[in-house]
């Protein structure tokens, strides 16, 4: 096996894809995409969602087994099987789920499986000391080796995650998404960490929808869409539009389906005045009949938060709320759906959906939860709001789990419908489901917005926020920052999200 | 001759049917018929109709208690105190009824307030304090017992009046085929229905549902601590009606109702439900009931010395439960469409597991 | 191949249960022990303590009349003079358990029997530890009387026989007076051991009794509480042996003296064919057998049952032909009026032999009247008629 | 406009084994007063005896116990497994000196059995904790019913010294659970198999992730704590002086050891916990208990104040709650 010669770039490449293809309920999610990656470099694997990039890591990291084409590691053709295989070759993996156990240190994360022995017991001091040594390699220093993981924040979850993927004295470390749940410091803590990685001959794939940090952080990048390989190259080579003109390609408009006609903006439904809590401040909002408002932002930006403040799930603490001009107090999930409000929640496996219980329990779960008497009224409406968006399943009584993610949302969906709310809030609603799905889901939110139902859409889709919504607002650190007109392009927005340069409308009062 | 109040009638779809039969949730009537065969063979007259509703009425209490801790499991909780509650329910029968016919609605009344009180109590401290349920329940256990024990030193002062234990021990007389109906039988059979109907009905799904993904509940508008305390109540409540039929036809002592809560999880879960909520059928929970009684009459006609009832029961029980894991297990491999979940579950970048589907790494 | 060894595991594990339930040497065959004398597996049946036991039953016991508490039968007397006192005297009281009626009743007995002993000064305080049906508990209570208690007295009511011994022989080594009843120990070291006739002759009493009102080949169900219990075990092998003599079909259960087991078996046993006749060992759930006997319709047996009051009530209203043996309960007086004669130092018997009259048919009457209104757990030779808090505090059954 | 803190500070979590140290001292203090009003010395030798005395067999079974529900799983089996191994011992040994080593080693063998069903049942079969150890328990019972009509064996007096005897207050018997407990306690710390079950009790899917054989910490967990009870079986025939099919039972064991787990600080789904958290859970029982008796209290009313203490105590640890997300800002009102 030749070692690589780590210091000139241009040497054979630690990691290559030739020519990988990868499908997923008949649908194929990536086609004959190469890249190959230096060791001591970055390269940026970027494109929006559904464009396979993370899909294409997960082959790398033994957790997909590619379909087609062939992977190369240091030289060699690899098909790793299992994660673990991966991690022992050399090319580690940080997800963006942490598969961490919160309740075990630090130490006893990043060695787990491999806990160091000394005369055949493990060797406890031993291990937090080599912990110590790996965390100093990346230029922490605030990390205690022997803290509970459950006490750290997320930024030092990740870093935990890092140092576990260098105890395997890693070539290859790729992260999926990392800034996505970081606060800006923390952004800048990370790209230290990586540039000590690179230093030290370490390969990172970085894979990220976030322009900015490709630029100031990669040497080469690749660009997919919808599962081909666009472009690959070094960074320097592109501008971050001409590289968002590859992400997007296709006009916005047909993907999108504009609004149906006699569609009015009519009264306010919803209006949020001063609403804040632990996680989100200053909050003015106001929500018309009819109108679909696109809430953009990065990860942590606190729209989730937003939405469970509104929806109730996690309450305002201060500030004031009216729905349709009435005085509305919502403490509860309960209070909120009485009063006519909808959220279809980030997570749909985990908040979402019964897995174990049918497709018709699983619908009317909010009707036998909070409106009884409905039940059976609804329970004749509900093959007919199933079949308006498609859905394709075996039967009723099919249960959920067997599902395809699209089918799936397209069960939470009815699950809300049934309640014919008058505001409906979707977090994340396309993410992880086919292209047909999305549009189904597009499809559904102009009918509701033509029947008068105020829509807020969070969305990390810049796309999507764009092309859907009558107005976007911009979120950073738990405020709003920024109020945009529809047509705004994807780097105002992003810029807005990133609170560098001020949005078009500048602070909203 | 099937089992006449639960079994139900195998529609013209036999071979639905059949499959229901050896899925996990059928499975315990197949064993129950099986062993109401074997008991019929080895002692003819058992199969007479007098003397089966006899065998129903006995197996009532467990029965009910068995459907009561079927609300509590399939919402994914334990209820240990399900035994002191009768023991509790019979002293106070026994204490406060005595032989004072007059006295026998108002002490009712007392017991089914007693019975809700208690399922209150588990419920609250189980949602609204985040204790396990299988610890407060099992500190339910202790304390009531001891209460009951103290206050009645040992034992009732004596057996409720005859027309109050008319319930557990008589029936509707010189009715053509069986002889007689014990009110027992009905009283099970009107407890049947009413698990039916609210097993079928909106709170019984949304109870259902909330053992499976709490968490979706709570994002869905569910008061989940009323639907898991109400869970609670009506184990409560089904144990004191079993109460009331014991001490009718067994008579007031300290040991009735002893270990009844390790029988009636034993008999929810031979009807196929999981523990840890979210799957299970409330009639085959009851048919798990009979199938354990069944089970032991059959010792007792087969002469097998009844100090090896337990390891047999011991043995059925790992059997069934192993049979619906593995049984359940290869039905979701075999029945997913195209991908199968081991391998690509949602597609690409699934938000929520990166993690992959074990293969030959599994332990 | 992974599916293969799964499956050899598992099969490797059941059969390790099959062996675990299976394979040891059946312990019940007793091999030549070359311990120290000790047999392999206590059997039961002792023919020379049976024949004792048999004889004993027509002894008229000595002693004052009316107070059988007080009478003995083949008593040889033995000298306490040594252990004679005349400041404190504290009685440690070890007690297995209050967990069953006969056992409250007897408490309740001995606490009122106390009182009186207090007031006459023969008994200054005692103290008692309950080991809750434990044997760790209770030696554990033994020691830490012996070690804490300063106690002038042991009164020990031992949760089993074998178990209790070397803790009871701490006891005698502090040379204080030690008394144990009702269950015996493997030891003669207590100044006396206070106990009704025993097992034998209630299994006598109680077969001869259905033997002469039964044809042979007739049938009788034997209802046993637990198994392992000495005071229970004896009653039944006595009983066995003299209904295997006499040709009577005696099939035993175990029903954990709980009614409703007790039902099922006697319903279970009346399908399967007529019953004759009911044994029981104690008299716990006696009225749910006969109710199994109305519920099916069928004549009552002959049965024998125990002096517990719900019994005698049912007997008395269904006019059955039975019999009450009794295992003394005031057994709980006379072990505080042996303490009274210790600490006087006058002479008590080495094995305090208590007369264990049946109640027959005739005397049912007269046993009724002096438990009226007592409650249905309440043992009718609990002895305390002529203590001062007769018969309210049996009624009430207040629990010290 | 700055985040609220620039490095998250670390917040000192009370940790829930200190919280039981701290029970416990306050359960003594309580307990010396009601005893020494009572008229008794709670200090006293005897005292302090019973209450290590009453430790010892609890103890050495809550510790394997711990073990198990560490992993997620549960043990109902124990009673029977403790009492056979009480029978098996004193048979084998029929008062003789030499036979002690046979004894002792035919006792654990059979309790590492009894372990191993029970860790193949839950993993290979699948069978859930509760049900296959209740399964392989009521199997041992049946057994024991079956064989044995009474105590049976008798224990040599050599062997009877380790539960009889002590130095000064300590009995023998604790000190040898207590260096049984902090093996146990190494074993969880020092070798990677201790590693591991906390690792599959904590995530089932994450020890996968990271390539753990997750089926053999289960079973070798399971194995142990059988073997604890094996080991407290033979304690109590050292005491007895004899065999007796229902010592186990008699002691309630299965319950009482899982309650003084959790009253130890371990969750029941398993993932943390600590093997000095359990004892400190067996102590605050035995100084209940012996508390309990010096005062003459009840026998029924001990069991009412068993199960409120069990309740209450877990509603302390559970009521800190777990925090979700860091709040960014203060709840209440924030200044403009």
């Amino acid at each position: 096996m030749s070692t690589p010669d780590v210091s000139t770039p241009g040497a054979t490449p630690i990691l290559e894809a030739r020519d990988v293809s990868k499908s997923f309920f008949g649908i194929e999610v990536l086609h004959g995409v190469s890249l190959h990656l230096q060791p001591g470099s970055v390269h940026g694997l970027v494109g929006e969602n559904g464009a396979g990039k993370s899909t294409l890591m997960k082959i790398f990291a033994g957790v997909h087994q590619r379909d087609a084409g062939t992977v190369l590691f240091d030289g060699e053709e690899v098909d790793f099987g299992h994660p673990i295989k991966a991690m022992q070759a050399g090319l580690a993996t940080v997800f963006q789920e942490f598969t961490l156990l919160p309740e075990r240190t630090v130490a006893e994360n990043v060695f787990l499986g491999r806990e160091p022995r000394k005369a055949g017991f493990v060797d406890n001091r031993g291990m937090s000391a080599k912990t110590g040594a790996l965390l100093a390699e990346l230029g922490i220093d605030f990390i205690d080796p022997n803290a509970r993981v459950a006490s750290l924040s997320v930024a030092e979850q990740q870093i935990v995650e890092i140092t576990k993927a260098l105890s395997f004295d890693a070539r290859v470390i790729s992260m999926d998404e990392p800034t996505a749940a970081l606060a800006d410091h923390e952004v800048e803590l990370l790209h230290g960490i990586i540039e000590r990685l690179k230093a030290r001959g370490v390969a990172i794939l970085y894979v990220s929808h976030r322009l900015k940090e490709v630029f100031d952080l990669c040497d080469t990048v690749t660009v997919l869409k919808d599962g081909a390989l666009v472009w690959s190259g070094p960074t320097t080579e592109l501008t971050p539009d001409s590289m968002v003109r590859m992400m997007v390609g296709r006009s916005i408009t047909s993907f999108f389906p504009g609004a149906l006609e006699g569609t009015t903006v009519g009264e306010t439904r919803l209006t949020v005045t001063d609403g804040g809590n632990g996680y989100v401040d200053g909050i003015d909002l106001d929500l018309r009949a009819g109108e679909i408002v696109g809430v953009a932002g990065l990860q942590g930006a606190g729209r989730t938060e937003l939405a469970e403040a509104i929806f109730g799930a996690v309450p305002f603490t201060r500030g004031t709320m009216t729905i349709d001009g009435e005085p509305l107090v919502v403490r509860s999930t309960r209070k909120a759906v009485r009063s006519g409000l909808a959220l279809i929640t980030e997570d749909r496996k985990a908040q979402g959906l019964a897995l174990h219980q049918s497709v018709l329990d699983n619908t009317l779960l909010v009707i036998r939860g909070v409106f009884a008497s409905r039940t059976r009224t609804v329970r004749r409406e509900v093959p007919g709001i199933l079949s308006s968006l498609e859905i394709s399943f075996r039967g009723l009584d099919q249960e959920v789990q067997f599902l395809s993610g699209g089918n799936q949302q397209k069960v939470v969906l009815t699950k809300w419908l049934a309640t014919k709310p008058r505001v409906v809030i979707l977090d994340e609603p396309t993410r992880g489901i086919d292209v047909g799905a999305k549009v189904a889901v597009y499809q559904l939110m102009r009918e509701l917005a033509k029947d008068g139902v105020a829509i807020l859409m969070v969305s990390s889709e810049l796309p999507e926020v764009i092309g859907m919504s009558d107005r976007i607002l911009v979120m950073h650190d738990g405020r709003i920052t920024a109020e945009l007109e529809p047509g705004s392009s994807e780097e105002t927005i992003l810029s807005a999200a990133t609170g560098t340069i001020g949005g078009a409308l500048e602070e909203v009062a | 001759m099937s089992d006449a109040t639960t079994a139900p009638a195998f529609g013209t779809r036999a071979l639905n049917a059949l499959r229901v039969l050896i899925s996990p949730r059928g499975a315990v009537f197949l064993l129950l018929a099986i062993l109401l065969v074997a008991i019929t063979a080895l002692n003819p007259n058992f199969a007479d109709p007098g003397q089966f509703i006899r065998f129903v009425q006995r197996v009532a209490p467990i029965a009910i208690v068995a459907i009561g801790q079927y609300f509590v499991i399939v919402s994914g909780e334990f209820d240990l105190s399900v035994g002191s509650v009768i023991a509790t329910q019979v002293v106070l029968a026994g204490n406060l009824i005595g032989q004072d016919e007059s006295k026998i609605v108002p002490v009712t009344l007392l017991m089914i307030g007693v019975g809700i009180l208690i399922g209150l109590i588990n419920g609250l401290v189980t949602t609204l304090l985040r204790v396990p349920s299988f610890i407060v329940t099992l500190g339910m256990m202790l304390a009531l017992l001891g209460i009951v024990y103290y206050v009645t030193g040992g034992s009732a002062s004596g057996n409720p009046v005859d027309s109050f234990r008319e319930i557990g021990r008589g029936g509707i007389r010189d009715v053509p085929i069986f002889g007689i109906i014990p009110w027992a039988v009905i009283i099970l059979a009107v407890t049947l229905a009413v698990a039916i109907l609210i097993s079928k009905s909106p709170y019984g799904k949304t109870l259902i549902a909330a053992g499976d993904n709490v968490t979706t509940q709570r994002y869905s508008g569910v008061r989940v601590w009323w639907v898991k305390t109400s869970a609670f109540v009506i184990s409560s409540l089904s144990a004191t009606i079993a109460g009331i039929l014991l001490v009718g036809y067994a008579g007031v002592h300290p040991s009735v109702g002893r270990g009844y809560e390790f029988i009636a999880i034993t008999a929810v879960v031979l009807g196929g439900v999981v523990l840890g909520g979210g799957r299970g059928w409330v009639v085959a929970a009851a048919a798990g009931a009979f199938t354990l009684e069944a089970l032991f009459t059959l010792l007792n006609f087969a002469d097998v010395p009844s100090t090896w009832r337990d390891t047999i029961q011991g043995v059925i029980i790992i059997a069934a439960v192993a049979y619906s894991a593995v049984a359940f297990r290869a039905r979701r491999k075999g029945r997913a469409p195209l991908a199968s979940p081991e391998q690509g579950k949602a597609s690409e970048s699934a938000p929520a597991d990166p993690a992959p589907h074990t293969t030959s790494m599994e332990g | 191949m992974r599916r293969s060894i799964n499956m050899a595991a598992t099969v490797v594990g059941i059969a390790a249960i099959v062996a675990l339930a299976g394979c040891t040497t059946d312990p019940s065959v007793t091999e030549p022990s070359e311990g120290d004398g000790t047999t392999e597996e206590i059997n039961w049946f002792d023919q020379a303590v049976f024949d004792t036991q048999n004889a004993q039953r027509d002894v008229v016991p000595e002693g004052p009349e009316g107070q059988p508490y007080l009478q003995y039968i083949d008593a040889e007397m033995v000298d306490t003079s040594q252990y004679k006192v005349d400041g404190p005297k504290k009685v440690c009281f070890a007690n297995a358990s209050i967990s069953n009626p006969w056992r409250i009743t007897g408490w309740i007995t001995m606490n009122e029997q106390l009182k009186v002993l207090q007031e006459q000064g023969a008994i200054s305080e005692m103290e008692t530890r309950d080991a809750q049906d434990s044997d760790d508990t209770q030696i554990a209570d033994i020691d830490y009387f012996i070690e804490e208690g300063n106690c002038d007295l042991f009164l020990i009511s031992p949760n089993s026989t074998a178990a209790m011994t070397p803790a009871v022989e701490r006891a005698c080594d502090t040379g204080k007076p030690v008394i144990v009843f009702d269950r015996g120990v493997l030891t003669d070291c207590p100044v006396t051991f206070i106990h009704p006739i025993g097992g034998f002759a209630w299994g006598i009493d109680t077969a001869e009794f259905l033997i002469d009102n039964l044809q042979e080949g007739d049938k009788v169900v034997a209802l046993r509480i637990l198994p392992g219990v000495d005071v229970l075990e004896t009653r039944w092998a006595g009983a066995e042996k003299l209904f295997a003599e006499a040709g009577i079909e005696a099939v035993d259960y175990f029903t954990g003296a709980d009614p409703a087991e007790i039902k099922k078996i006697i319903s279970d046993e009346l399908a399967k064919g007529d019953v004759n006749g009911i044994w029981m060992d104690a008299g716990d759930g006696g009225v749910a057998a006969l109710e199994a006997f109305e519920d099916a319709g069928v004549d009552y047996p002959v049965m024998t049952g125990e002096d517990q009051i719900a019994f005698l009530n049912k007997w008395k209203s269904t006019g059955i032909t039975g019999l009450a043996p009794v295992y003394s309960n005031f057994q709980w007086r006379t072990a505080l009026l042996a303490a009274q004669k210790i600490f006087a130092g006058e002479e008590v018997p080495k094995e305090w032999v208590l007369p264990q009259k049946p109640i027959t048919a005739e005397d049912l009457d007269e046993v009724l009247a002096v438990n009226e209104g007592m409650p249905d757990g309440h043992y009718a030779t609990f002895g305390g008629e002529d203590l001062p808090g007769y018969p309210t505090v049996w009624q009430e059954r207040i629990v010290p | 406009m700055s985040t609220a803190t620039t490095r998250p500070k670390r917040r000192m979590r009370l940790d829930s084994t200190v919280i039981v140290y701290i029970a416990l001292i306050v359960v003594i203090i309580i307990g010396a007063i009601l005893v020494n009003t009572a008229g008794r010395n709670f200090f006293s030798l005897g005292n302090i005896r019973d209450i290590l005395t009453g430790m010892s067999v609890l103890g050495l079974v809550a510790v394997g116990q711990t073990l198990v529900i560490l992993t997620g799983s549960l043990d109902l089996s124990v009673p029977y497994v403790i009492s056979l191994s009480s029978l098996l011992a004193a048979e084998t040994m029929r008062g003789n000196p030499n036979n002690i080593a046979q004894g002792v080693l035919l006792a654990l063998a059979f309790a590492a059995i009894a372990g191993l069903a029970n860790g193949l049942v839950v993993t290979k079969l699948k069978v859930n904790g509760f049900i296959a150890t209740l399964g392989v328990g009521l199997i041992i019972k049946g057994y024991l019913d079956t064989n044995y009509q009474g105590s049976a064996g008798s224990v040599p007096a050599a062997f009877q010294f380790i539960g009889a005897t002590g130095l000064g207050p300590v009995p023998i018997s604790t000190i040898i659970m207590l260096a049984l407990a902090t093996l146990v306690f190494l074993f969880l710390r020092k070798t990677r198999m201790g590693h591991h079950i906390y690792a599959v009790g904590g995530s089932l899917e994450v020890s996968r992730l990271s390539g753990l054989r997750t089926a053999r910490p289960i079973i070798v967990a399971h194995v142990i704590c059988s073997v604890m009870a094996g080991l407290a079986g033979l304690l109590l025939a050292s005491r007895l002086g004899v065999g007796s099919p229902t010592v186990g039972s008699q002691g309630g064991y299965d319950l009482l050891s899982i309650a003084a787990v959790v009253l130890g600080g371990t969750i029941l789904a398993g993932g943390r916990g600590s093997i000095w958290g359990t004892i400190g859970g067996v102590a605050i029982f035995a100084v209940l208990d012996s508390v309990m008796s010096a005062i003459q209290f009840n026998p029924f009313l001990k069991d009412v104040v068993r199960g409120v203490v069990i309740v209450a105590a877990v509603a302390i640890y559970t009521g800190r709650g777990v925090e979700r997300r860091r709040a960014r800002f203060a709840t209440k009102e924030v200044q403009r």
